[in-house]
Formats: structure tokens, sequence, C-alpha cells
């Protein structure tokens, strides 16, 4: 069952990019029931069985790959199985007005998935840099789509923070293997000491990739990247693609290095996550175009992420134990939501033909779907009830409380009502009755799937549950990752 | 007969009193000049009742609804049934001196007759319904109704003098509910201390509760000001010499005679008077009661002799005669021993006071309203009440205050006897000063 | 069924909410009939559990949200008070605003988020625990923003910019409490229950400044909404927000949200004998005092119409607090009867303002010289409105400061007598010209802007009875206070159960 | 000191000389250069290091054989994207 959630979207990839055009159209649909059915397969699977080990082409580790599905990559798989297809129907109806882009967008799409899946498969860390690679390449190839030169300079700037990332990561890899002979997550988190060449490994790694996934200060190439790409290509970029190097850091830091960590490095972690809230929400509360803050937004977001690392390392069980759930709960949040809001910004940005905040008047008229799931994302990324962002808030809140953190404690209650203070400056103009400019109709699929994945993002706030106690079908992990095994 | 007598205990006493409310709902701004008999019609219930209960024999006469507000409980009070009388008697003489007005054609003169007549009738069912009512809410209720139905008939002519007393009587009047109201609230809780729900105590409940109370001296001091605005008690009266010139002629004679006997009316239903002074250290109050009694008889009565208008010297004649009726409750007050006897004195007191108040604003109207040998045989009919406010020999007055200081002749009160006595002195004057106004008028 | 009603009663306003989304905006009959239906299902449902709740019939949804923590709906004597307030206020309003509203834009818009507002009051009135309460009441704020900046202008937009600014901090504030209350409190996941009587009284003295301090941040985040002093800013800033929205706000959805979750704080987390023993009520009882006093007299300084009521609402909301401040049956009584009988007559006030200001286009108090005459309903209306404000009897205000002042007595803080009496005056002060201006002054020069001319009735229809339906209650509330199924005896009800156990 | 600790320790210098040139580089093409020359680093230590502790290793040849193609991969897709940069009128060394 696990190989085919890299099966099918490598062949989708060989095939859309060797099929005539109107055939690409033709196969997006099965390819997306195909991808989704299998990653909802496999979670009932897995929630049936327990975690499963598979080695491709039964080469065994170390020279194979293998592939480990336990609940959290499930949890991710269905995420990216369902953002994804979400995202591809927005685009098939989005990339209508661009024909070039599309002969490119649908291969790099499916290569993009690859990428993604075999990160949350991997069994060892070289497979995830392989993984790392080709999530990068993908993804700097889909902002590059336009080929304008705003966009361009983007993603060169991206590919290069990316490719910097990745060597750094690599250069930990090759300490670490130095050291323990293995790649092997499993074997690594047993064997890993809090020795200097564990530590190095760890930091090289760990810079490469806040790097990757933006983290304040090293967020630079993040706006320009995902403000300026095409919208179905900021909301994968957002919701999935930063993840990706996130799991990786969350990996290393409470698995493989979980011993060679020090208490202080995780405060550091947290002080930069810190910074990532305020710098990120300020530089939203400023900025003048849509799509920047929406981007802003994700740099803002992604801080909270990082508060895993002070609330989990060097605490009580039970505080870890909340806040891994918090940060789980966090990242599927954030994923609908800001995907969502990507796509109803795209939506809005489209019917406007210009992406000024300040002339956003007269969209609630005419655009109402697609503002209505920009607020209820909004919603989600505040952190207010009822929705994903509320229970994962909660949950790190009550992890502070339980370690007596208090200073994070205070970074997110201040984080939340800065979130509300950028997210509200739309809803503000978006309520003016003048509208300055002509305002077009957009397609209802656009606004539809907008609505959904907003929905979502609310629904996680009823149905916590479920990925939660899917993430204690976990084999990978101690007693710090996800209680019982 | 039975079957009156089956109305008068069947037919609740609330019925009685919204009479007049039903009546004001059915004022309509066009026609209101046809409704004058309204006024002669609404308080004619009440007076029917009230007479029959006294042709009973003043049998036991007791009204309850328990849903109904904070539980109703209504009655006929044997101390205040004469009170009573003289209120709807009077109200009835003046609706017919309204109803008169609104016949002649001078009264299209006078605007706003709807709202004039919606007014006095609120003013009317409250004034009649605090005398049955026996539970605390209720008397508040009608209390608050006759003091706010009455800013409309006191600034009915709109002239500048009146938006100005109407203020002051407003101001004065907020005040007083203020009072009031903190003090039978006050009071209240103590007479319903350890009840779960605390409906409305019985108002005769609160004088035995306050007199047990051990910040009793203050609510009895809350009560006695806040129905002392109404009584136009001396510091509180300011309303009254600038409201009766000012209101029409029969408003000022209901104001003076009837409305003015409702603070009265508070003082002897909410204060621990008689037995409930005893062993009681109201002294204080009482004493002040006292005080503000003679300060209230005397001056106004020099300020009365200084006005310049007849109903204003009325207003001040009003004051003063209540001064008295304050000095006879606050020397019952003192020595409680005496307060069966002189509480007959003041409620024959204010009976009287009553009736020839009204009488002698009536008159104001009369004399203006006639000419020549009419106005002054008019002035030598208004004689009658004038010479039974003063007290002269076989009056009425002379009855009421002798009543009273047979009582205190008793009683050591040192100058209070004399003192009082000086009174008709101060009604001399005033009584003077009102018919040189009216000849020269 | 037991457990399906409340959220029933929740769904009736929810599912109503999306459908009116759903439609677009041009059909008109469905959506008033769709509204109008379910706001009479709503009071049907609520009416049954009312009659469940009498015969102690116990209505309990739970759901599990997150490990450990639920989402609990359940119907008890005193959130069906406020459910029974909002769900027959909604029905009132809806029927103002239909009338209130004809022919402008943006409708489908308008009454969506009217509906979610009504759905998240019931939400709070039902909610079983400090979460459930805590989800709600934020919702309440994102659903009651839309309806503050509806008519799209600069000043409504900058009012609403207040309004966030004041209810989304405060509901921060209130995230900190019950997320306190949660992790330094209640480890079994029972304390947070509403529970008649509280369960805190159990926890060690240790913990008693803990918890004390957890009461202040819970109630400065419910201060917000509540407007107490000094985080009332926004609710006279609020005011632009069309009539039937001001007197959602005002009468049921906001402040006596904020109102309600402090007596809940008082009675069914803490427990008002164990809250007494912490000595938090004393200084809660002083702050809701200043906060009376000050919303008078600042009421006495406006000028104009609404927020003269807005001031008004910031001095009589606080009535409720310090009712629950009073420690025993009477003063409890006082301020769970005054959560309903402000509700009504704020509404009926905050209608007859949107009736002058529609028909007339009256919306400063000077311009109502003479109104009573060619309004003589609504002026009616509004006479009873404020003399029931300043607590004139037999209106529903004068039961409300009879039972607080006596109360307040019981509780061994007759100053609060000073107080009540104290804020009639004002309360006398300030409504008492406007009452004086309608009935006795005469009319001057041409009305501002007649939109409206008297035909049948002196105003449209579905603008003069809802607020004539309102004043009567006003009055009935306080004449029938007695009986048994007035709202005095429901509160006497929730009093016995919270003291007599 | 064996030869493979001493592959990877001048592995370790040319990540450090490359680092240092990628992170003062103004030009594109040059940091290119530099992450290329980075990665041959990189690969040096991956090689090295490990022999060094475990005697002969398959499997980091193979890592570095993959290694190679990404790199390689990578480094084409920035000097397409370089030129379309450039020719869109964007300035390679900002």
């Amino acid at each position: 069952m696990t190989p085919i959630l890299l099966i099918i979207p490598l062949a989708f990839a060989i095939l859309t990019l060797l099929l005539p055009r109107h055939w690409v159209r033709a196969i997006i649909i099965p390819g997306l029931v195909l991808q989704v059915g299998a990653a909802v397969l496999l979670c009932m699977e897995i929630y049936q069985h327990g975690p499963q080990d598979y080695a491709l082409g039964d080469w065994q580790a170390p020279l194979g790959i293998s592939l480990i599905a336990d609940g959290f990559s499930v949890t991710l798989l269905a995420l990216t199985a369902l953002i994804a297809a979400l995202c591809a129907i927005y685009a098939q109806y989005f990339l209508t007005r661009y024909p070039r882009e599309q002969r490119y967008f649908w291969p790099l799409f499916w290569f993009l998935l690859a990428a993604l899946n075999g990160i949350w498969l991997a069994g060892d860390l070289f497979n995830l840099y392989v993984g790392l690679e080709l999530l990068g390449l993908s993804a700097v190839g889909m902002v590059a789509l336009t080929a304008e030169k705003t966009t361009l300079k983007a993603a060169l700037d991206y590919l290069y923070a990316a490719l910097f990332g990745s060597l750094a990561y690599l250069a930990g890899v090759a300490l670490l293997y130095g050291a323990y002979g293995t790649l092997s997550i499993a074997q690594l988190s047993d064997m890993a000491a809090a020795n200097p060449t564990t530590q190095v490994a760890l930091a090289l790694m760990t810079v490469g990739l806040l790097l990757k996934t933006a983290i304040f200060p090293l967020h630079y190439w993040l706006p320009p990247a995902h403000g300026g790409a095409l919208a179905p290509v900021s909301a994968l970029l957002s919701a999935l693609v930063v993840k990706a190097s996130f799991y990786i850091l969350a990996l290393l830091w409470l698995d493989v290095g979980a011993l060679a960590v020090t208490v202080t490095a995780a405060q550091a972690m947290g002080a930069l996550g810190a910074g990532a809230i305020f710098w990120g929400s300020w530089q939203a509360f400023q900025t003048r175009q849509i799509k920047m803050l929406v981007a802003y937004s994700t740099v803002a977001q992604l801080g909270y992420l990082m508060l895993l690392f002070p609330l989990a390392i060097g605490v009580s069980e039970a505080a870890a134990q909340l806040a891994w759930q918090g940060t789980i709960l966090h990242l599927l949040a954030h994923a609908f939501a800001k995907a969502a809001m990507f796509l109803a910004v795209g939506t809005l940005v489209l019917a406007l033909g210009h992406g000024r905040i300040n002339d956003f008047g007269g969209v609630s008229q005419r655009n109402p779907v697609a503002l209505f799931a920009f607020g209820l994302s909004a919603v989600s990324l505040m952190g207010l009830p009822p929705s994903g962002g509320f229970n994962a808030k909660w949950l790190l809140l009550q992890s502070a409380i339980a370690s007596g953190q208090w200073h994070w404690f205070v970074v997110m209650i201040i984080g939340g009502l800065l979130t509300a203070a950028y997210v509200f400056r739309v809803f503000r103009v978006s309520f003016l009755q003048s509208a300055k400019h002509e305002i077009q109709d957009t397609h209802p699929a656009l606004q539809l799937s907008a609505l959904a994945l907003a929905l979502m993002a609310i629904a996680l706030g009823f149905v916590s549950e479920l990925p939660l106690s899917l993430m204690n079908l976990t084999d990978i992990a101690p007693a710090t990752m996800g209680g019982t095994p | 007969m039975t079957l009156i007598m089956y109305l008068l205990h069947h037919i609740p006493l609330p019925l009685l009193v919204v009479f007049p409310l039903v009546l004001a709902c059915c004022v309509r701004t066009d026609t209101a000049r046809r409704r004058g008999w309204m006024l002669i019609a609404a308080p004619l219930p009440m007076l029917l009742a009230v007479l029959l209960w006294y042709a009973q024999g003043q049998p036991e006469f007791i009204t309850e609804i328990p849903w109904l507000m904070l539980g109703l409980h209504w009655r006929f009070d044997n101390t205040l049934a004469p009170i009573l009388l003289m209120t709807v008697l009077l109200w009835t003489v003046a609706g017919i001196y309204v109803w008169q007005q609104l016949r002649d054609n001078s009264a299209d003169q006078q605007p706003h007759i709807a709202r004039y007549i919606r007014c006095w009738l609120l003013t009317l069912s409250g004034n009649i319904g605090l005398l049955v009512a026996g539970d605390i809410a209720s008397f508040y209720t009608l209390f608050a109704l006759m003091t706010f139905a009455a800013f409309g008939l006191v600034i009915h002519t709109q002239t500048p003098n009146a938006l100005f007393a109407g203020k002051v009587y407003i101001l004065l009047a907020v005040i007083g509910e203020g009072l009031l109201l903190s003090g039978l609230i006050w009071g209240a809780a103590h007479a319903a201390a350890g009840e779960l729900t605390p409906t409305a105590p019985l108002i005769s409940s609160l004088p035995a509760a306050i007199a047990a109370s051990a910040n009793g001296v203050w609510i009895a001091l809350l009560l006695f000001l806040g129905f002392g605005v109404k009584a136009g008690l001396a510091g509180l009266h300011w309303w009254l010499p600038l409201a009766h010139p000012v209101a029409p002629t029969p408003a000022s004679a209901v104001l003076s005679g009837a409305m003015i006997k409702a603070g009265l009316v508070g003082w002897l239903l909410t204060l621990p008077l008689g037995d409930f002074a005893a062993g009681g250290n109201f002294a204080n109050v009482a004493s002040l009661a006292v005080i503000l009694g003679l300060i209230g008889a005397f001056g106004a009565a020099l300020m009365g002799v200084f006005a310049k208008k007849a109903k204003a010297v009325l207003a001040y004649s009003s004051v003063s005669q209540m001064g008295m009726i304050t000095v006879m409750l606050g020397t019952g007050w003192l020595y409680d021993a005496a307060w069966e006897a002189i509480l007959a004195a003041i409620v024959v007191f204010a009976v009287h006071h009553g009736f020839n108040k009204g009488v002698l604003f009536f008159g104001v109207g009369w004399v203006s309203a006639l000419s020549g040998r009419a106005a002054t045989l008019m002035l030598v009919f208004l004689l009658i009440p004038a010479l039974n406010l003063i007290g002269v020999p076989f009056s009425s007055g002379e009855y009421a205050k002798d009543l009273f200081k047979h009582v205190i002749a008793d009683l050591p009160v040192g100058l209070l006897y004399p003192i009082f006595s000086a009174g008709a002195l101060a009604t001399t004057a005033l009584m003077a000063r009102y018919f040189y106004l009216l000849r020269k008028h | 069924m037991t457990a399906l009603l409340p959220v029933f009663v929740l769904a009736t306003s929810l599912i109503t909410a999306v459908l009116i989304f759903i439609l677009p905006e041009r059909y008109y009959r469905l959506r008033v009939s769709l509204n109008l239906a379910a706001a009479v299902l709503k009071i049907v449902l609520v009416a049954v559990m009312i009659a469940g709740i009498a015969n102690q019939v116990d209505y309990e949804f739970r759901y599990e949200l997150l490990p450990g923590i639920d989402l609990v709906l359940r119907a008890d004597a005193l959130s069906m008070l406020f459910a029974g307030l909002s769900s027959v206020l909604w029905l009132f309003t809806t029927l103002y605003a239909i009338g209130y509203l004809e022919g402008a834009p943006n409708r489908s818009r308008f009454f969506g988020f009217f509906s979610l507002c009504v759905a998240s009051t019931m939400g709070i009135a039902l909610a079983g625990n400090l979460f459930t309460f805590l989800i709600f009441f934020e919702l309440l704020t994102l659903s009651t923003y839309p309806l503050v900046v509806h008519r799209g202008t600069e000043e409504s937009l900058r009012a609403g910019r207040t309004y966030l600014k004041y209810t989304l901090g405060g509901g921060a504030v209130l995230l900190v409490g019950v997320a306190l209350m949660y992790g330094l409190v209640d480890q079994t996941g029972t304390m947070t229950e509403f529970a008649e009587t509280g369960t805190l009284s159990a926890l060690p003295s240790e913990q008693h400044f803990t918890l004390a301090v957890i009461f202040f941040v819970l109630i400065a985040g419910l201060g917000v909404k509540a407007a107490l002093v000094p985080l009332h800013g926004w609710l006279p800033v609020a005011m632009v927000a069309p009539a039937p929205v001001s007197a959602l706000l005002h009468a049921v959805a906001v402040v006596k949200a904020g109102a309600f979750g402090i007596v809940r704080v008082i009675y069914n987390i803490y427990g008002v004998e164990f809250a007494w023993q912490l000595g938090v009520l004393l200084p809660l009882a002083i702050l809701a005092s200043i906060t009376i006093i000050w919303g008078s007299l600042r009421a006495l300084q406006q000028v104009e119409m609404k927020k003269r009521l807005a001031y008004s609402t910031v001095s009589q909301v606080s009535y409720i607090a310090l009712g629950a401040c009073l420690f025993g049956p009477i003063g409890t009584i006082g301020g769970i009867v005054h959560l309903l009988h402000q509700g009504i007559m704020k509404v009926t006030l905050f209608f007859c303002a949107g009736n002058y200001a529609e028909t007339l286009g009256i919306h400063k108090i000077k311009d109502l010289d003479g109104v009573g005459r060619r309004m003589p309903l609504t002026s009616i209306a509004f006479t009873l409105g404020a003399f029931g404000m300043i607590g004139v009897p037999p209106l529903a205000g004068f039961i409300s400061k009879w039972y607080l002042g006596i109360g307040a007595l019981d509780a061994g803080m007759g100053w609060v007598i000073g107080v009540l009496i104290l804020s009639s005056m004002l309360n006398a002060g300030y409504f008492l010209p406007i009452v004086y201006r309608l009935w006795f002054k005469p009319k001057q020069g041409p009305w501002p802007d007649e939109h409206i001319k008297a035909a049948r009735f002196e105003t449209h229809g579905l603008l003069l009875w809802p607020t004539v339906a309102t004043a009567v209650f006003s009055l009935a509330a306080g004449l029938f206070a007695a009986h048994a199924w007035s709202p005095l005896s429901w509160a006497s009800l929730i009093a016995f159960r919270e003291y007599l156990p | 000191m064996t030869i493979d600790l001493w592959y990877a320790a001048v592995g370790a210098v040319i990540v450090a000389l490359s680092v240092f040139a990628f992170l003062t580089s103004k030009h594109l093409m040059k940091k290119l250069l530099a992450f290329n020359i980075m990665g041959s680093g990189v690969f040096l230590i991956m090689v090295g290091l490990p022999q060094h502790q475990h005697g002969v290793d398959p499997v980091p040849q193979a890592l570095v054989l993959t290694g190679i193609v990404v790199a390689v991969s990578a480094t084409a897709l920035a000097l397409v994207l370089l030129r379309r940069y450039v020719r869109a009128g964007g300035n390679p060394a900002p």
C-alpha cells in the first residue's frame, strides 16, 4: 500500500509531462481521486493495523529505501492529498487564463506531491534530503511559472536559499553518518548521544532547515516567493511545502537528537519563533498588497510551530505531550487555513484586477463567498474558536501553563491579537460601500474550493480528536513525541 | 341593596382605581373637549364604594391578588377612610369645575385639553389608589403615578412661570421619590428579613420593622423627608407656592386639598408612631418634625402675606397648615401615649383643611369669573371656609385644633401650646391677604 | 431527545444563518419567511425546555473536542432565562429589522450575521462549561462585527475598529483566564463545568490566591463586553450601527453575554458563597457601582439619542454584576431578573430611537419636541421604557431595584442603596427631559427628515408593533411580577437552586 | 590521521571557504559556483568521515552519487532561471 502514494504522483508527473494538452486536463480529476483514495485507504489501514515499515523493492536499509507509515505520516499524507486536491481543482479554473503556465504547472504539481509524500514517509535522513531537494526544485519551478522579472528573482532567491539549506542539511547528515554509521531515524534516535559531533551536525541541519522553513530572521525569501506566485502555487507552498522542512526539524530535535539538544537551545528556537510572530505580523500589518499580507502571515504563523521546541524539550511528559499535540493541530489548521486564504485572495485579486488592500471596497457585495472563505480561514489563523487554530492555541497555552513557561504564554496571546490586527485590515475596507473599480465575476468553483478549505480549518476544531488519536500510532517516536507507542 | 353589597364584596378594589386609567386611555385629541364628564365619572365608583362601606359600618374589607406586582393587598383603612372620602369628594367637585370650564367657550383658548384630561385622570387614580393600597409596592407605584402625572397639571398653561414651576416640582419630586424609595426598601428589607421571597411586605408591617431596626432612625428620617416633599415640609416646600398660582384653579384645589395629604398619609402609614415609638429612639426625628412644623407654620405665613397672587397666598397657607399638622405629628411621636388622640386630631384637621382649602381655591376662579354684586356675594360666601381655617368658634377648624390642644394641655410641652394657638394669627393674616388680593382683582 | 434539544435550539439559528448566506439577495420573501419560521420554532423549543427545566428534566449534550475537554450544551434554569430572552427578542428584532432595512442593500449579509449572532447568544446561554462559553463568546465577537460596520461608512468602520480592539482584547484576556483555570486549577476537568453552587470551594486554601487572581482575569475579560468602566469605551461608539443591531447588542447579545458570563463565573464556577469568602465580590461590587454612576453621569452629557441610551446601558448592565455580587438569594434574584428586565426595556428604547430616526429623521434629543403627538404609540413605549429604567413602579425596572436594594441590605452592603437611588435620580435626570420634550413641548418647525408619512399608523407597522410589544412586556414583567410564570419567579427558582441545593 | 580523515578535513575547509563566498558574493552566477563547490566539499566529508570511522563503506558512495545528480539538476534549473531572469531585464548582480 505504502509505495503507491509515491508511485501515483510520479506516474502522473510523467504522464502530464508527456501527454498532449487536452489529455492533461482530462486526467487531473482521476489522478486526484486516486491520490486521495490511496491516502485515505492508507490512513484506515494504519488506524486498524498500526504503523508499517516498507522496504522499497525489498532492498533493506541502509542501501535500500525504507518507507515508514505511522500515525503522524499518514495524517500528513491525508492532509497533503486533501489540500492538493482542492488546490488542483482551483488551479484548473484559475489557470484557464494562463495557458502557457498551465503546461508546466501540472508536472510540477505532481512532482511536488511526490516529494512531499516521500518526505512524510521517509525512514532515513538521506531520503529526507532527496525529498527536500525534489520539493525545493519543483516549488521553485512553480514560483517561476509566470516568468516575469519579479517572480524569477523571487524564484532565484528561493532556489538559492533552498540549495544552501539542503547542503547545510547534507553536511549534518554526513557528520551523523560519520559518527554513527547509520542514517535510519529509528536507529539514530537510540544512538545519538550528547557529544560535540552530534551537536554540530544538528546545528548545521537546523540552520539549513530554518532557512528552508523561512523562520525569522531567515525568512527573507518567503514573502516575495509566496506573494508573487500564482494563487494555487502560493497556497501549496504556504500550506505544505514549508511544513515539510519543519517536519524534519521536529524529527531531528525531538526524535533523532532528543538526547543531544539542550533546553537553552530549545529556548533560543522559541525566541526565533517569537521573533517570527512579531515581525511577520508587523510586516503583514504594514504591507499594502494583499498577497504579501498573507505571505507575511505565513512567516508569523510559522513562528508558532517553533514554540514546539521550548514547550516540549526539558519539561514534564504531560506538558510535552500537550505541546506536541498543539503543534500538530496548528500545522494542520494553518495548512487548511492558509491554503484557503491564498485561494480566496487569489479569487479576490482576479475579480478586482489588483491586490491593493486599500482599494478593496465593494468586494463584500460582489464576491461574498470568497470573502467569507477568507474570513473563516482568518478565524482559524487568529486562533478564535471554533476552529482548528483555536484548539491548537489552546493546547499550546495549556502546555505553557503546565511547564510554567509564562513568556511563551504571553507571546501566544499577543500573537493572536496581532493576527487579528492585520486580518481585520482587510475586512475593514471590504465593508466599504463604494467600489472604486470594476469588479468582475469569478467562476464559482474558485470561490467554493477556497470555502471548502476554510470550512475544513473550522471543522478541524470539532474533529481534533481524529488526528490526535492517529498521532498516537507511532513506533518511531519516544515518549516525548506522542505518548503510548 | 343586596346586589350592591354583592358587588362591593366581589368587585376588587383595584378596578375602582383602574377605572380612571381606562377612561384616560379613551381620551382622544379631537374629541377631548366633549369628554369632561369623565372627570366626574372617574371618582364616582370609589365614592360610592366608600359610602356603602360606611353604610355597612366599616367592616374589614380586603382585596388580595397575589400574582399582581409583588402581591397586591388593598383594603379600606379605618383611619384613612375620612381622608379618602374627602379626597374623592374633592376630586369629584374639581371634576365638575373642569367640566364646566370645558363647556365654556373660554376653554377654547386652552390647548392640550386631551393631555390635561389624561394627566388629571392619572393623578386622580394615583391619589385615590394610594389611600387603599396596603402593600408597599403598589402604594409606592400609585404614589409615583400621582407625582409624575401631576406634572402635567402643574405645567398645563405652558407659561414660562408654569414651566419653571414644573421644573422645580419635578426636581423636588424626583429627590423625594429617591428618599422615599431608599427608606421603603430599607424598611422592607427589615420587614422581610429571613424570607426567601420578599414579596412586598405590607405597609402596615413597616412601623414595627423600623422600630425594631438598629438603623430605624435613619429609615424614619428618609421616609419623613421623602413624604415631606409632598406634604410641603418646610425646606422642601418650594414647589408649592410656585406651582399653585400657575396651575389651573381646579388643579390647584386638588393639589392643595387632596394631594398634599398624600404625604401626610405616607407619614401616618410608615412612621413608627404610637406604640412603635415606645422604647425607640426617634426623639430626634420627632423633634425635628416639631421644629420644621413650626417653621413651616409661621414662616410660610410670613412669606404668604407678601405674596402677589391669591393662589400663592393659599399655597403658603397650605404650607402653614401642613406645618401645624407636622407639629401635631411630631408631638404625637414624642409622646406615644397620646398618639391615639393626636391621630384623631390630625385626621380631622386634614379633612377639614382639605375641604376648606379646596373651596378657597375654587373661589379664586369663581370670583374672577364674576363681577359686581355677584362677586361680592361670592366673597362673603368665601368667608365661611376662611373662618373655618382660622378656627373661629363653632367652626371645623376650632374643633380640629381643640382636639389637639386638649391633648397637649396635659403634656409637658412648655411653650408649644401658646405657640400652636398663635397659629391662628398666622392663618388670619394669610386669609386677610387672600381677601385683599381677591378684592383688588 | 433530551440531549439533542439544546443542539436543536442552537441549530435553528445556525442553520438559518447558513441558509440565508446561501440565498441570493433577491429572494426576499423566502428569506423573511425562513427567518421568522426559525425564530418562532426556536421560541417553541425554548418553551418546551423551560417547561422541562421546571420539572427537573436534564438537557445535556456532550461532545469531546480535545482530549479531556468537552463541548457541553446544557440547559439549566439560568441558561433558560437568557435563552428565553434572546429567543423572544430575536423574533421581535427580526421583525423590526425587516421593516427597518426595507429596500436597503446587503440584507442577505445582514440577516445572516444577525442569525449567527443569535446563535452565538444561544450558545452562550446553553454553554455547560467555561470552554464552551469561551467558544461562543468569541463567536459572538466575530458575528457582531459585520453588523456594527454594516452601513459601510467611514464612521462605522472606525466604530468597528474600536469595537474590535475592545472585544478581541477582552476575548484574549478571557482566554487567558479560562486557560489558567484549566491549566492551574482544573486538573480533573470537572471544576470548570457550570454547576449550581460551584465546585471550587473544595480546593485547598493554598490555591485561594490563585483563584482570586483568575477571578479577576476572567472578570476583566468578561467586563469588556459587559461594559464595566473603564472597559466600556466601545459601547457608545458602536452606536453607529443600524438601530436593530444596537437594540440587539444592548439588550441581548453583547453586553448581556458579558453580564451573563459574570453571573456564571460567580455562581456556577466559584459559587457565590466561596467567592464571598475569597473576598472578590466586594471589589467587583464597587467597580459595578462606579460603572453605574459613571455611565449615568456620562449619559447626562449626551445630546444624541442613541449615545444617551448607550451610556444608559453602561450603567444599567452593571446592575446585573452588582446583583451577582450581593451574597444572598434576594440580591441574586435582583441581578438575574435584571438581566431580562434590562433587555426588554432597553430593546424598547432602542426600537423607539430607531423609529424616531427612521420616521422623522430625528437623532438629536433637542429635535424631539412635540413628537408625542405625531408618534403617540412609539412615545408611550419610550415613556414606559424610560420610567422602567428610572425604576418607577409598576415597570420591570422597579422590581429589579427593589430586589437589589433588599438584597444589598441582606448582604450587609447598605451603601448599595445609595448607589441605586443616586442612579435612579440620574436616570430620571437624563430620561425625564426626553419624556418632557415628547409630550409637553410644542413642535418646533418641520421634522428634520420625514421618511415615512403618517398613514394608518404613525410609522411602518413592522417598526411600530415590535416596539409596542416589548413595551407591553416591560410593563407586564413588573405588573405581574409575583405571577408564577413571571421572570421574577423564574429568577427566584434559579436563586433557590443556587442557595438551597 | 588517516587519508580519509584528511579528505574530510579538506572537505570541511572547502565548505567553509565556499560558504564565505556564497554569503559575500553579490553576483548570482558566483553564488551558484560557490554552491557547487560547497557541494563538493560536503561530498568529501560524506565519503571521508565514515570511512575513517568504520572502514570501507559502500553507502556513502551511493549517497554521494545521488547527491551529485541532485546538485547537477539543481544547477541546471538555476542556470535556466538565471538566463530567463537576465533576459527579462533582471540584474544578475544586484
